[in-house]
């Protein structure tokens, strides 16, 4: 049973992520980037990490996506000519299915046998291993983020200077 | 709940967005959807990272995809900021008109 | 010991007045100069009655098993020679003293008639043909310097230039020949050639052929036919330089060369006969254009290419002998009428069109004596040296294997031909009035003093050879060549040696007196030129020789450098320098196409080197 | 999970959601009612005896009212953006804990609709959703002062975002915990013998911090830019009709209980009655379910009294400009929420209570 649901919300997040890509005005693609990234939260919780897809859905819809429609209000963009001339999409689908193809194929050559019994991961246990195993990756994370603001301050003064002609 | 028939099923829908990431960046001509697309190829990973997590038991996969979302959010930030300068200067989010650094 | 000091005299004196006491008067380096000549002139003396042991040589440069070296020797042949070259050599430096005494820097001149007098000797003493090679360079060489003498006038210093190219081309000639002979003989020594050609027998084509290219570089330098077209335009040059170079030296080596490898000519018989036919011819065509000439100095070069056609139609039958009387009495009265005219044009200030001369008899009378025994001597009236010089030739045509009459009868009307236009020069320049703006006064005594002994020698100089037929005097000239240039031949011809002088002589006279009939008198002198109108423009014009030259030879040769530098240089040889580096900016174009600017492009490259990546990772693996 | 269960599970949910949807109504009688009271007049008490009808008379009003799609409307996004407001606040009922358990037969059933072990961060999470319905609603009624109410809403929502999360890591430190119910459990039981053991004496300045932003995450007055009637009419949804302008309005109310709810469960001891425990209490009634009854009771009486200290705050304190808006977000309120986070964590070094 928990396959059919599995089966189905992937189905929907391809479709909300084909659509994205697809549709003509940046909001709906906007629009549909937050129902695939629903469906993702839905399939890590049937993967057993729940606290991934609460994340998921805070940092990335809470947060990122409504960036997103942020710059996409300000900026409204005509929907005209979304797409590049003929040649360009079938040449870059051919390309992407060529490489999903080779990707999938080497995926599955390596692939472990499932080991089971994998609990949900608790607060307390990544609490424990952010700061013990991955206290270098945490620490320099935290400088990338320091320096992530700095960046966004400096685009946008300099956005401020220049005359807006 | 604990393990599926075939793994075969997330893989494909992970290599599927990634697929449809790299179609996206590469067709679209609007800017900002070039950044989504980016963003749903990142998903696909993390969603692959997450099998393998759960596939193998072990932690290690669930860290990898928090900091994996951390480091997207800033890229998206900075993204955003330099989309927005491009906006002031060309009044148009369209990535064939930012060709000056041409041959 | 004298061979070194001829040598040696006129080149120190060259070099004395060239490069160390350059900035003397007019008289100090002409004094220096006529010094050295005559120097020269006592120690050829010397060496007739004192003669040196052996040759006096040394080794020059060895290649291969060839070894050349500088040998000068003297024989009757060479002293002879020497004796014309250094006497009137010294009588001309002596006459330049005066004649050049206006110019301000005349050790230049003296300097290089110095230096041409050294190379004359080089070319005639010397024993091999690469001796002789060098002097004939060096010769060139001065007659240009001194024909260019005055070379801020532009045509002066092209006539020079025509001179020394057209004189190159002969000495290319004579090269080719010297390797031939090379080839033949393998050795370049003239006594060792000569002894060869007695013991051994050659190919007679390659002796043909040696001798034809022989006789290109004597034609170059003695202008005959072809190459003669720079001799009456070397009248540019002073007229000293006109009398020593183009009267009495230079053009008498072609002779003496031909002369000096008498034993080759002898056996190559079809090269004797061109030369006589090329002789002849020569001498017909300047004696007509000499009828019609303007010019003193013009009328007295074509008498001088005429008078050498007659030399070589003499070698070309075999008469060595003959030709070498006729190289010294010629070099007497042929200089002398050249210092003549050169004291009539002092005299008239640098005029030298005969038509604007006339009556010169009372103001310049030793002139006028000197230049009229000069012109019944070259107009060939017995007993003065001309008549028997020409008569030897006359005779020798005559008596000649093939032709020998029509020879004798073209030679005739030469002869006939050179009394009638010299008397027309004697005639309009001194009798009559005078017809200039000028007024001419005698010239100095430097100037005079050779000319009365030329004069003299003009005289005395036809009873040396004077054939034993008139049973007077010895043929004494016949004595002393007779072991260079071998027997004279006696050979038959249609008369005899006396009935041909007579018809000579009557030939002459006639020609004088229908000259001086036509030319005493101004109001008769336009009368030959309304008789001869149509031939009158084209000897006036010299049959066009020089512009035909123009545009058969100059003409083609410039487009060919046009051609070369226009077109081929610029296009071909530059297009293939600049091949490489155009080739470059194309590909770097090229390449510049993949760079759009445009990210989404670039993604793509991206997306395909990752594919290419895959497949290369799993080559193995079938999808 | 037999039958059975799954039904008291649906039950149990439509239970609560009814109950939640409930207190909008009764919030509109309070909110005239306090209003009049603070402005010393007497509200509305022609409908109904007291009054009590008004909401049901608004209800009714906004019901029959007639809901206009202006043209130049991005027809799609306007007529979702409602939705998409009320969605994400009824969805954050899920993880709050209305009482301890009741049973039915021998079995135990909790009293919330799913104990998360990540409840609190559900929530955030949730609720962190809100935006997209302002977002959405201003953008596409594709007007200017819509537009830039939604600008507004939307940054001070997310700049909001930190300082509650950081109000709320102090108690969360402190109890271990990300389960809503655990954290009731660990407030029973008094603190130096004459206090509750609630999380507010533990956590006086993280529950400041959470309290303040609370009010600017449902845009409660002194955070009211987005809809402040003098510049932007009625802000984003100035375009919408009557039920979608409900639906806003509703979504409003519902973030305020949820967002009072957790400031009860977190700080205030969730459905504890002060001095008595469950036990004590339990031995008096007798009866699990009546017990379940008074625990629900305690915890809405709590939830109330937040509410009425909303209304109250609302008619007295005045608007904020948005830089001061922003300059307390991140220059105020951010640094003690870090602080309050190093004393707790000093205070856990010391007196490691668990």
């Amino acid at each position: 049973m928990t396959d059919g649901i599995f089966i189905a919300i992937g189905i929907f997040t391809l479709l909300c992520g084909s659509s994205v890509i697809l549709c003509k005005s940046p909001v709906y693609s906007a629009f549909s980037l937050i129902l695939s990234f629903f469906g993702l939260a839905g399939l890590y919780i049937l993967l057993e990490s729940p606290f991934i897809a609460v994340i998921q859905v805070l940092v990335y819809t809470g947060a990122i996506v409504v960036l997103f429609v942020y710059v996409v209000m300000l900026m409204n963009p005509n929907s005209s000519g979304a797409y590049r001339n003929w040649i360009f999409m079938i040449v870059s689908a051919f390309l992407a299915w060529a490489v999903s193809l080779y990707l999938l194929k080497a995926l599955t050559l390596g692939v472990a046998p499932a080991v089971g019994g994998a609990h949900a991961l608790s607060l307390k246990e990544v609490a424990t291993l952010l700061f013990t195993k991955y206290l270098w990756p945490f620490e320099i994370l935290s400088i990338f983020l320091v320096v992530m603001i700095v960046a966004v301050f400096a685009l946008a003064k300099q956005s401020k200077e220049t005359p807006n002609e | 709940m604990s393990n599926f028939s075939s793994v075969y099923w997330t893989q494909f829908i992970a290599i599927a967005l990634i697929g449809l990431g790299m179609v996206g960046f590469l067709i679209r001509r609007n800017a900002i959807v070039v950044l989504m697309s980016i963003e749903l190829m990142l998903n696909g990973v993390n969603l692959l990272l997450i099998e393998a997590a759960h596939r193998s038991g072990s932690a290690d996969g669930t860290m990898l995809v928090v900091f994996i979302i951390t480091i997207a959010a800033g890229e998206v930030a900075v993204g955003l900021g330099i989309l927005l300068n491009l906006y002031r200067i060309k009044h148009s989010s369209d990535t064939e008109l930012y060709k000056e650094l041409q041959g | 010991m004298m061979m070194p000091l001829l040598l040696a005299a006129p080149l120190i004196g060259a070099i004395v007045n060239g490069l160390i006491l350059r900035p003397a008067t007019a008289k100090r380096a002409g004094v220096i100069a006529s010094i050295a000549a005559l120097t020269s002139f006592a120690s050829v003396m010397v060496q007739h009655f004192a003669p040196d042991a052996g040759p006096f040589e040394w080794t020059w440069f060895t290649v291969g098993e060839l070894t050349v070296k500088w040998s000068f020797a003297s024989d009757p042949l060479t002293w002879m020679m020497c004796a014309v070259v250094t006497g009137i050599g010294s009588l001309i430096h002596i006459y330049s003293i005066g004649y050049m005494s206006h110019e301000h820097n005349a050790y230049r001149y003296f300097a290089y008639l110095n230096f041409f007098l050294f190379n004359m000797l080089v070319l005639i003493t010397s024993t091999s043909l690469l001796g002789m090679f060098v002097g004939w360079e060096g010769v060139g060489l001065c007659s240009y310097l001194l024909i260019g003498y005055w070379f801020e006038d532009i045509n002066k210093a092209k006539a020079g230039m025509k001179a020394f190219i057209v004189n190159r081309i002969g000495d290319a000639g004579f090269l080719i020949g010297i390797f031939i002979c090379y080839q033949l003989f393998k050795t370049l020594n003239f006594a060792e050639i000569a002894k060869l050609l007695d013991t051994q027998t050659f190919d007679v084509r390659m002796l043909n052929l040696a001798a034809f290219f022989l006789f290109i570089g004597a034609m170059g330098k003695s202008a005959q036919i072809p190459l003669y077209v720079w001799l009456p335009d070397a009248m540019a040059g002073p007229t000293p330089v006109s009398a020593l170079i183009h009267a009495a030296t230079m053009v008498t080596a072609g002779i003496y060369l031909i002369c000096r490898m008498n034993g080759l000519f002898l056996v190559a018989q079809d090269t004797s006969l061109f030369i006589a036919i090329i002789g002849i011819s020569t001498a017909l065509l300047s004696a007509l254009i000499a009828t019609s000439q303007r010019d003193i100095k013009k009328v007295l070069a074509y008498s001088t290419v005429s008078q050498l056609g007659l030399m070589f139609l003499a070698l070309g039958c075999g008469a060595y002998l003959a030709a070498i009387f006729h190289v010294m009495t010629h070099a007497f009265f042929k200089a002398l009428l050249f210092l003549g005219s050169g004291s009539v044009i002092h005299a008239c200030e640098g005029e030298q069109d005969i038509w604007k001369m006339g009556g010169l008899k009372k103001k310049l009378p030793s002139t006028f004596l000197t230049f009229t025994i000069g012109t019944i001597a070259i107009a060939g009236i017995p007993p003065l040296a001309g008549f028997f010089s020409k008569d030897m030739i006359l005779y020798s045509a005559l008596t000649a294997k093939s032709y020998g009459t029509t020879f004798w009868i073209l030679g005739l009307l030469v002869s006939f031909l050179t009394a009638f236009y010299m008397v027309r020069v004697w005639a309009l320049t001194f009798l009559g009035e005078y017809r200039g703006d000028k007024h001419p006064h005698e010239s100095p005594a430097t100037m005079l003093i050779p000319l009365y002994i030329l004069a003299f020698g003009s005289i005395v100089a036809g009873f040396l050879g004077m054939p034993e037929g008139l049973h007077l005097l010895p043929n004494y000239l016949e004595a002393f060549l007779h072991p260079v240039l071998g027997p004279l031949v006696e050979g038959h011809g249609a008369l005899s040696e006396e009935r041909a002088m007579a018809v000579a002589t009557v030939s002459a006279i006639i020609a004088c007196s229908l000259g001086f009939y036509f030319y005493s008198k101004p109001e008769r002198s336009e009368t030959p030129g309304k008789i001869l109108v149509p031939f009158k423009t084209v000897f006036e014009n010299k049959f066009w020789v020089d512009e035909l030259y123009g545009l058969v030879i100059v003409k083609p040769f410039d487009a060919l450098c046009a051609f070369f530098a226009k077109f081929f240089d610029p296009n071909i040889i530059d297009g293939l320098v600049l091949l490489p580096s155009k080739a470059a900016q194309g590909m770097g174009s090229l390449l510049v196409l993949l760079q759009t600017g445009i990210v989404q492009t670039y993604l793509l490259f991206f997306v395909f080197g990752l594919l290419v990546l895959f497949m290369v990772l799993l080559k193995g693996v079938v999808l | 999970m037999d039958q059975f269960d799954f039904i008291v599970l649906a039950v149990k949910t439509l239970v609560i959601l009814v109950l939640i949807i409930q207190v909008v109504p009764v919030m509109i009688y309070l909110e005239r009612k306090i209003a009049a009271l603070i402005q010393d007049r007497p509200g509305p008490n022609r409908v109904g005896p007291l009054g009590l009808l008004q909401p049901v008379a608004d209800a009714l009003k906004l019901l029959m009212k007639e809901d206009p799609v202006p043209s130049n409307v991005n027809k799609f996004l306007f007529q979702i953006a409602p939705f998409l407001a009320v969605m994400p606040a009824c969805l954050s009922l899920a993880a709050l804990p209305l009482g301890d358990f009741f049973e039915i037969g021998d079995r135990k059933y909790l009293l919330q609709i799913a104990d998360l072990n990540v409840g609190l961060l559900y929530i955030f999470a949730i609720g962190s959703l809100g935006i997209y319905g302002t977002l959405f609603g201003g953008w596409a009624s594709n007007n200017k002062f819509s537009l830039i109410g939604a600008m507004r809403s939307a940054s001070q929502i997310v700049s909001y975002e930190i300082p509650l999360a950081l109000g709320v890591t102090g108690a969360v430190m402190m109890y271990g915990t990300l389960s809503l119910r655990e954290m009731v459990f660990k407030q029973s039981g008094l603190l130096l013998g004459v206090l509750p053991n609630w999380g507010v004496f533990y956590q006086p300045l993280g529950f400041l911090v959470f309290f303040v932003a609370a009010f600017a995450e449902t845009n409660r007055l002194p955070f009211d830019l987005p809809e402040t009637e003098a510049e932007l009419v009625a802000g984003f949804h100035t375009e919408y009709g009557s039920m979608s302008f409900a639906s806003f309005f509703m979504a409003e109310y519902m973030a305020m209980t949820t967002m009072s709810a957790v400031m009860t469960t977190v700080y205030f001891g969730g459905w504890q009655i002060p001095y008595l425990s469950d036990e004590a209490l339990f031995s008096m009634i007798g009866s699990r379910n009546i017990l379940a009854l008074i625990q629900v009771a305690v915890f809405f009486t709590k939830v109330m009294v937040f509410m009425c200290i909303y209304v109250w705050v609302r008619w007295t304190l005045p608007r904020f400009r948005f830089d001061q808006l922003m300059k307390l977000s991140w220059g105020n309120l951010i640094p003690i929420g870090l602080i309050n986070i190093v004393l707790t964590a000093i205070g856990l070094y010391f007196w490691d209570k668990r």
